[in-house]
């Protein structure tokens, strides 16, 4: 089981702050491929990969990072915080 | 060295004056307030700021930390509010100690820059028109560059 | 804009809440606190500022306007304290106020290096084995250079 | 007469804060010699001009500045303030 948090308007966009999901997947990429088959509003939210920042386990990483043992993935707009 | 995320607003010069304390070679003291400025428009009735709340307290540490090693200071401070914010309150406030004002204000700077655009944070502008969320600059993170 | 040459003491959250106040489109204010640092002995006894008191308030005018027109300041503020300080104690303060803060930065960076080596003060550095007029340094005429 | 002014070492080499002059020195540099040659105190406060700076009349400028009307003219070392 893995923890998947949305921030910002991706969290709008799917509906939920998180979830916990079963997945085989191996990195982010694969995961996000994922989701977008599963339902619609996953499509419009990671239709544009580069609007959008991934942490794996709270730390920033890119989307070809691995998944394996995390027990937390982030996805959100880029900050606009200070 | 402090990091607090924080709902409540904060008093900068009770803040500044714990931070003065106490270390005998500090000569340099640079502080940063950002405030809840108003749109061209004069339209906003108030700020909604999200965060990643297991995140920030760790990334900005980290930040703190870098600063901190890289500039020999003698104490660093960053407080940021999340929440439901108007026009002309307290965002957040950065404070940075050291020996001379050139690494004061460096450190202070880069801690802004990173904060800017690493800091897990999310800003929502209400309006009387409905809401937008405060799309991240090209600058901002050009700004990382220098550092 | 203020500019204030004084003997007494500041309260420097005090001056940052007033400074804060009636300008709805300042997102920034940066702060410069100059402090009284002990020397590598620790032998300090205290400071004496000296000042060219017809002088030193036009001087510090001058800058402090450019400063407002170059970075497009809300407001600028300064102030200097002469006479006897000891350890710890508060020498000086410049704040900035602006839309973003890069220009706040800057420009308080700008009046620093030009309160440095420009506004007419002298430091006399006062310890258990007399006293000694503090010397100008190399790097702080150098910087006036980047701006 | 022109207000001449001292400030920190050069006050305490000359011993005094300032004094009141009749001159007829057209420059800044004039006025040095002219002190140079009046007294003791004042060839040892202006022995090397690189380390002094001078004001006419509150306004910063160079040692062959020309003093026709001036009011005040300040000698002192590099500021140090801030």
């Amino acid at each position: 089981m893995i923890k998947v948090l949305y921030f910002a308007w991706v969290r709008e966009r799917i509906g939920v702050p998180y979830e916990m999901l079963e997945t085989q997947s191996g990195t982010v990429m694969e995961l996000v491929e994922e989701l977008k088959q599963k339902e619609e509003r996953y499509k419009v939210a990671f239709s544009d990969l580069s609007a959008l920042k991934v942490a794996v386990d709270q730390e920033l990483c890119e989307f070809d990072a691995e998944l394996n043992g995390a027990l937390e993935v982030a996805f959100f707009p880029p900050m606009t915080g200070g | 060295m402090r990091v607090s995320v924080q709902l409540d607003d904060f008093d900068i010069g009770q803040e500044l004056d714990l931070f003065r304390n106490g270390k005998s070679n500090t000569g340099a003291i640079v502080s940063f307030q950002g405030i809840v400025r108003n749109n061209s428009e004069n339209s906003l009735l108030n700020m909604d700021i999200e965060q990643y709340p297991g995140m920030t307290q760790k990334a900005i540490s980290k930040y703190v930390t870098t600063a901190v090693e890289r500039w020999s200071l003698n104490d660093a401070l960053v407080i940021h509010r999340h929440g439901k914010l108007f026009p002309g309150d307290q965002i957040m406030m950065v404070a940075t100690a050291a020996i001379h004002r050139h690494d004061a204000f460096q450190s202070a700077e880069f801690l802004m820059d990173y904060l800017k655009s690493r800091a897990p944070f999310w800003k929502k502008e209400i309006t009387k028109k409905g809401y937008h969320w405060v799309e991240s600059v090209f600058d901002d993170e050009k700004a990382l560059e220098r550092w």
